[in-house]
């Protein structure tokens, strides 16, 4: 065991308040799976706690037995030093346990009034749901907030991402809730909205609520939390104040080595264009959208969320469809009708959301690695097993992947494996350009560092790369070029030379220089 | 990175454990037809014998045909309740062909033909539109049939050609049945496109996430678009030889027909929600159901009866893995 | 004004009144208030089935079995009554009720319970049933001789100008409307259809909720087989055979999304009314019996068509915002 | 014996006999019937017994589908192709889709006949009619007829589109109405599918089109009591008379309340028994079924076949109400 492992694990300089919640020795097992290992983690009033740790580290399967959706195997949970258990969702929910997640788990057709007040709406004396008291309610919830501005009545739909957080965290108000967890609220927001995120995390605290913040990122982790604990492998290493513990501490805690650097060092060689597109446009996403990729460059989207650039990317893959434009790859214009005839042509896009357009969970590993090049392991329609594994196998011994065989349904892989599976799927058909969209959204430390490195040798070899991100380090430590996107346009291009943050911040957001 | 693992080999696949054979799927259907075939010998002297053996087999053929494509249908996450209806329509017009003097042969190709422009216009409704299927084709079913009405109202068409008889009626060697043999190459053929060709694996992908498929440079549309085409295709060749068998056409013929075809393939171990099932499967299931309604025939129980053993079967079929794996698990309810 | 013609139920109503108005161009007495209420009363028993289907679909699920149990329930009153004729009339409905309610749950039981997709469960159900139908009347029917006067009179009874059919469809009507809307385990239904996920954060007890929805269409479907079988005083094992998929049309007509989480009582009600105006209007105006399944399936096509306009998504405004400026 | 086989055996055993007692060397004949419920199909299998006791060698299999399609029929006659019975006696749901099969079993030496509602010729060996079509066409009318003296509008509600004999006596009707009724007009005829449902929608779809009409005329006991109890809902008892034909037990009520003035029907008793009577002398004794020839049947006297090998029993008997109480207790 790594000498790093039990730092800070007693730390007399808690607070004397008692904590609100306690986990003691928790476990947890799947079969096969061992999720949880004797972990422990206390949750103080009026303080935020980080959790932290590498992707499968165990953290969803912790906030599953906190909001009473999985029960521990053992381990003990206190609420205000009370021993008790939480059978069900509706238990947790009565403990004043609310959980805010990563992709918001709201109702999209209902309105934001009911949204916030489901489960526990105000009664009329007939044991009817009074509907005027809630809407007013609401209202009350949301001015206190700050969020004045979200109509009680709007159906959520209509709502952009940061307002659908406001109203889940009015929702988590309203139930009066006093532990809140907040898994990854911030992974799609932009940087103002994830600044209102903060302040009502204040107002949370300073509201005395116990709050547990999971986020991959230092910054946010250091600005608004107290405390942290890490988990590691489904295991507990380490706890105690943030103030008194440096980021490299924490990162050596979370991946049980030294990380000395996240990018990789390169000497890019470019050539000629490879892909140019020009007065590409969409009815309502997009509008004249011209840049060039060259050969061996690695070529940034930077942009807000929503500012259009996934679906420019789609477009070029032939999934969205243009009013407008041209895209032309090698000097030959191409007009992708579908995804198909991209890959076809040689362009491939590795899609942001991984569950639902990367894998297809229900198939194995070399079915899927297979299936964007079924024509080429196929002869005449029919199947060629021994081609799909070779082919499976090259690419996915070459990402390190981790997997007992190639025929394990790739739902049971961890989900930084499931995403060497979409990569290896998509180098499987031998492109020339491959976009990635938001490459090392939501995944750990250990992983981003090996799809970085990824990304060099593919250039090294003469691939080209675009790459989609909203994280400045990434934008800044990877590209070649970074193209700026803001409300559907190019803002601007610039060579990352001596490029700072606050240029593209502020062309991303429209703010004069 | 300093400390990069060299690759590790991934084995193509692991031995599965013998139990994950016995206590698949087919094998529980192939156990319940021993059983049922058993039961049915015991019960019956008439059941034993070559004839009726044959005569059983009509009692599942045709349903049996569209419940193969529509196996595949399922497998990628749509449905087709209009089959029953296109049968009648086929029918139909294969009559008013009869009407105007046509032959065998350009009867069955009017039957194949509307069989396939129905399904293309499920297909284009679903993929083109956007449309959800079972809605869809509920619509269609009573469109379809409707027309049949329409045209047919009270009437029937009748005088088929002498030759005609044969898809429904003609034997192709002592007992084995044209139907029958068409049967058992349809469901080769469907064996082998399901299981042995990229145009299957893409089938059961789409089942499994049409998202990513679309993403991967699947033509999600188009294959559902074949699909619909096989289905409606495969209820025109049941057409030719339900109307061949009854020598007659009305409106009103096949009814209920999408049902049991559903059934055969639900039973056969297709997953509703796609992605997962076999054509082995179907063909047993097509098989345990002609057992159980013959079966039960010669005891002259009454067809609805035999109804409540399929519904049961169905179920229980269903239910029996899952309770199983509760049971091992020791956490029932 | 806008917002109001987003509701898709406005639209359905304003097709209605179109389609009444031009079944009265070839029939002037249709749209007589007289006749309007006989049409209502008519589709009474067609619009409490769609609510019971409603609840279901809801929340993303399906009751195939609905017509199998309604001739369960029938059968089994009419029976009742034949035999006992001196039971009242009141016990018979709520003896009606509870034999619904059994069969439902046992619908709700699998799905929750075992977790069986409910499209295959009431596929078996809907068989087991009817088939069960058989075995319990010995495939005898029960015949208008049989059923005693106040079986059969009691749901024609006119009451404040109507039948109480009627009244029976508007009391179901207005408790639905109230369920849906103003209680919890209403809104729970909703949320289930709309994020069966979040649903589950949010404290709501997915499996048992889907239970309870299947209860309720049980109960509905009781309900509908003593209306039915008074009705038409004959109890037999054809008794609405096929009718499931009458009442899908139906809930399809009024606008209920087949995904779940998207539909209402009026939706459901006029999608009902349209079907039973198209039953009602053809013999009337001359068109051939005939035409009658043709008109309604391309009725259903129409109205998903229409429908899934409504749904599609608009593209984001932000470029317009931008253009405008 | 391992415990599975026993427990195979018994069940085997057990279901075997509690379906068919006696598998002796009596004469099988089924007797199969559009659907099974059908109180005058029962009334028919009452008769079909009184046969088998009389003929003494004889086993009766009551049987056919539950629902009243070709197809479900067709299953039902291959079973009992398989069961190898002596004779098939059906009431056909289809005139024309029952051949095949049919064919298929007088190949494998079954006798078969059709009663009540025929086969195509080429599908049995004789058809045994209730009564004379064109003297029930006739009749149907009549009782409308009878009870307008000032002529009127008419309509007829008749059972599934597809119903053989429904559609023959329609046919007669027809022709008989301008030469015999000549004041009698009738302006629609729509079919209910023998639906309650259906039919009921239908009559109500007649009564608001033609305000004028003055009877309905339901040659099926579905539709007959669907009517009567439209015009018993509408409040039209003596303005619209409805009539046609009908079960007494099951039409008693509508009688009595002065819904319909008159219905009639052959004897189903009888007609059951004749069917298996001519089944069993076809079988048995080797009769001939050929034009001309002239066969007994028992108690019912003797019957003689057509040029299409059809016998046609007695006339329509009518019922009102001076004897429908009688009548209702027997069928």
């Amino acid at each position: 065991m790594d000498t790093t492992a039990h730092h800070g694990k007693v730390d007399e300089r808690l607070p004397a308040s008692a904590p609100r919640l306690t986990l003691t020795g928790i476990s947890k097992s799947f079969p096969g799976v061992r999720a949880l290992h004797n972990v422990s983690l206390s949750l103080y009033p009026g303080q935020v706690t980080a959790l932290i740790g590498e992707n499968g580290a165990g953290k969803s399967t912790l906030v599953k037995i906190m909001t009473g959706i999985y029960q521990p195997d053992s381990g003990e949970i206190g609420i205000d030093g009370q021993v008790t258990t939480l059978p069900s969702a509706h238990a947790a929910f009565g403990h004043g346990i609310t959980a805010i997640h990563q992709e918001t788990v709201l109702f999209d057709d209902l309105s934001v009034a009911e949204n916030i007040f489901l489960g526990h709406a105000p009664r009329t004396r007939f044991g009817t749901i009074d509907w005027r008291t809630m809407r007013k309610n609401a209202r009350e919830v949301l001015e206190t907030m700050r969020a004045g501005h979200i109509d009680a009545d709007a159906r959520l739909k209509d709502l952009g991402i940061a307002n659908k957080h406001l109203v889940a965290v009015a929702r988590a108000m309203s139930i009066d809730a006093r532990i809140v967890i907040m898994d990854e609220p911030t992974a799609a927001l932009s940087m103002k909205e994830i600044e209102e995120l903060f302040l009502l995390i204040e107002f949370l605290k300073s509201d005395g609520k116990a709050v547990l913040f999971i986020s991959h990122k230092f910054d946010e982790i250091y600005r608004i939390a107290d405390r942290y604990t890490v988990f590691r492998d489904g295991e507990m290493v380490g706890e105690g104040l943030l103030k008194d513990t440096g980021q490299n501490e924490i990162v050596r805690m979370m991946v049980g080595r030294n990380v000395d650097h996240i990018f990789p060092q390169r000497e890019p060689k470019i050539g000629a264009p490879v892909l140019s597109v020009s007065g590409l446009s969409h009815p309502t996403e997009f509008d004249d959208i011209g840049f060039e990729l060259r050969k061996g460059e690695i070529l940034g989207f930077y942009g807000l969320v929503g500012a259009g650039r996934s679906e420019v990317m789609q477009a070029i893959a032939g999934i969205t469809r243009t009013s407008r434009g041209t895209i032309s790859l090698d000097g030959t214009s191409i007009a992708p009708k579908s995804a198909a005839d991209s890959i076809e042509a040689g362009i491939v896009y590795v899609p942001e959301e991984r569950g639902k357009q990367g894998v297809v969970i229900g198939l194995p590993i070399f079915q899927n690695v297979s299936l964007p090049s079924l024509a080429r392991t196929s002869k005449s329609g029919v199947l060629r097993l021994a081609e799909e594994f070779s082919l499976a196998r090259s690419y996915t011994e070459r990402l390190d992947l981790r997997a007992s065989s190639l025929s394990q349904d790739v739902g049971t892989l961890s989900g930084g494996n499931q995403q060497k599976v979409v990569i290896a799927k998509w180098l499987a058909t031998a492109p020339k350009v491959i976009i990635l969209d938001e490459p090392t959204k939501g995944i750990d430390i250990g992983s981003k560092a090996a799809v970085h490195g990824f990304m060099a040798e593919l250039v090294a070899q003469g691939l080209s790369v675009i790459m989609v991100s909203s994280e400045l380090p990434e934008i800044l430590g990877m590209s070649d070029r970074v193209v700026v996107m803001r409300e559907g346009r190019i803002a601007a291009t610039y060579d990352n030379k001596g490029l700072d943050a606050e240029t593209l911040v502020r062309t991303a957001a429209g703010i004069a220089a | 990175m300093t400390d990069t693992p060299a690759p590790r080999h991934i084995p193509d696949r692991l031995d599965k454990p013998l139990s994950s054979a016995i206590f698949s799927w087919e094998a529980l259907l192939v156990v319940i037809a021993v059983v049922i075939f058993a039961v049915n010998s015991f019960a019956s002297p008439y059941f034993l014998d070559p004839w009726s053996l044959s005569d059983l087999t009509f009692n599942f053929t045709e349903k049996g045909l569209i419940a193969l494509a529509m196996a595949l249908l399922i497998i990628s996450g749509e449905i087709d309740l209009s089959v029953a209806a296109i049968v009648a329509l086929a029918s139909t017009m294969m009559g008013m062909a009869v009407q105007a003097g046509a032959g065998t042969p350009v009867l069955v190709l009017i039957g194949i033909a509307v069989g396939l422009a129905c399904g293309a216009f499920n297909g284009l409704l679903v993929t083109r539109l956007g449309l959800p299927s079972i809605v869809v084709t509920i619509g269609t079913m009573s469109l379809f049939r409707g027309i049949a009405f329409i045209i047919l109202g009270d009437q029937a068409y009748k005088g088929y050609p002498e030759s005609f008889a044969f898809f429904g009626q003609g034997y192709v060697w002592w007992v084995f049945s044209f139907e029958l043999a068409l049967f058992l190459v349809a469901a080769l053929i469907y064996w082998f496109v399901l299981h042995r060709t990229s145009f299957g694996r893409r089938v059961f992908a789409i089942g499994n996430n049409p998202v990513a498929c679309q993403f991967s440079g699947v033509r999600v549309d188009r294959i559902k678009f074949i699909l619909f085409c096989l289905t409606g295709l495969m209820s025109g060749i049941a057409s030719v030889l339900i109307t061949s068998r009854l020598g007659s056409t009305r409106p009103s013929i096949a009814q209920g027909y999408e049902l049991e075809a559903i059934t055969m393939v639900v039973l056969g171990g297709v997953s509703i929600l796609g992605g997962a099932g076999s054509i082995l499967g179907v063909v047993l299931a097509a098989f345990i159901m002609g057992l159980v309604t013959f079966g039960l025939g010669l005891l002259n129980v009454p067809g609805i009866v035999m109804s409540i053993f399929i519904g049961l079967l169905l179920i229980i079929v269903i239910a029996l893995p899952i309770v199983w794996r509760r049971l091992r698990e020791g956490r029932f309810a | 004004m806008k917002s109001f013609l987003k509701y898709r139920e406005i639209w359905l109503l304003a097709g209605i009144v179109v389609l009444i108005g031009l079944i009265s161009t070839r029939f002037p007495g249709f749209a007589d208030p007289a006749n309007l209420r006989q049409v209502f009363n008519d589709t009474s028993i067609l619009m409490i089935l769609a609510l019971g289907q409603m609840v279901v679909i809801l929340t993303r699920s399906i009751d195939l079995s609905m017509a199998s149990n309604l001739c369960f329930t029938g059968m089994v009153v009419a029976m009742l009554n034949a035999a006992h004729p001196a039971i009242p009339i009141p016990v018979l409905i709520v003896i009606a009720l509870a034999v619904g309610l059994v069969l439902g749950a046992i619908n709700g039981f699998l799905v929750w319970r075992l977790n069986i997709p409910s499209i295959v469960v009431t596929l078996g159900t809907l068989t087991i049933y009817r088939g069960t139908t058989f075995v319990v009347s010995g495939g005898a029917w029960v015949n208008a001789d049989q059923m005693s006067p106040d079986f059969i009179d009691f749901q024609r009874a006119a009451f404040f100008g109507l039948p109480v059919l009627s009244w029976i469809a508007i009391i179901v009507i207005a408790l639905f409307f109230l369920v849906m809307t103003r209680t919890a385990i209403g809104r729970s239904i909703y949320a289930i259809g709309v994020n069966p996920t979040a649903s589950v954060y949010a404290g709501i007890d997915v499996g048992r909720t889907k239970f309870i929805v299947f209860c309720i269409s049980g109960i509905i479907g009781g309900l509908a087989g003593y209306l039915w079988i008074s009705r038409y005083v004959i109890a037999s094992v054809e008794v609405a055979n096929g009718y499931e998929l009458n009442i899908i049309a139906a809930c399809v007509i009024g606008g209920i999304s087949i995904a779940g989480g998207i539909g209402s009582v009026g939706g459901a009600v006029l999608g009902a009314l349209f079907l039973g105006i198209i039953s009602n209007a053809l013999p009337v105006i001359n068109i051939s019996p005939f035409w009658q399944m043709a008109i309604s399936g391309s009725a259903i096509i129409l109205a998903v068509v229409l429908n899934a306009r409504g749904e599609r998504r608009q593209g984001r405004i932000i470029l317009r915002k931008a253009e405008a400026a | 014996m391992s415990f599975l086989k026993k427990l195979l055996v018994t069940a085997a055993f057990s279901a075997a006999m509690f379906v068919n007692a006696a598998y002796a060397e009596n004469v099988k004949i089924a007797l199969v019937v559009k659907s099974l419920g059908n109180g005058f199909f029962d009334a028919a299998n009452k008769g079909a017994e009184e046969a088998a006791k009389e003929l003494g060698d004889v086993d009766v299999i009551y049987t056919g589908p539950t629902k009243a399609t070709a197809e479900a029929q067709i299953e039902v006659i291959n079973s009992l192709i398989a069961q190898k019975v002596n004779a098939i006696a059906v009431s056909a749901n289809d005139a024309d889709a029952l051949v095949p099969v049919l064919k298929k079993a007088m190949d494998r030496g079954i006798t078969v006949i059709s009663w009540d509602s025929g086969v195509a010729k080429e599908g049995r060996q004789l058809h045994l009619n209730p009564s004379d079509t064109g003297l029930i066409g006739e009749t149907i009318i009549k009782l409308a007829a009878d009870y307008l003296p000032e002529g009127g509008d008419v309509a007829i509600l008749s059972a599934s589109s597809t119903a053989t004999n429904q559609n023959a006596w329609i046919e007669a009707a027809k022709k008989v109405l301008p030469e015999k009724f000549p004041k009698i007009k009738l302006v629609a005829t729509v079919y209910g599918d023998d639906d309650s449902a259906k039919s009921t929608d239908e009559a109500k779809g007649l009564l608001k089109s033609y305000p004028n009409l003055k009877a309905i005329i339901a040659p099926t006991t579905v539709g007959v009591v669907a009517a009567a109890q439209v015009v018993t809902d509408e409040n039209l008892i003596g303005k619209v008379n409805v009539t046609g034909l009908a079960l007494p037990s099951e039409f008693k009520k509508f009688i009595d309340n002065g819904a319909s003035q008159a219905v009639a029907l052959w004897n189903p008793i009888d007609l059951g028994y004749s069917a298996i009577y001519l089944a069993h002398d076809l079988a048995v004794k080797k009769e001939e079924a050929k034009p001309g020839a002239t066969l007994s049947i028992g108690r019912v006297g003797k019957v003689t076949l057509d040029d299409t090998n059809s016998a046609a029993m007695a006339p329509p008997f009518q019922f009102d109400k001076t004897n429908i109480e009688k009548f209702s207790k027997i069928y």
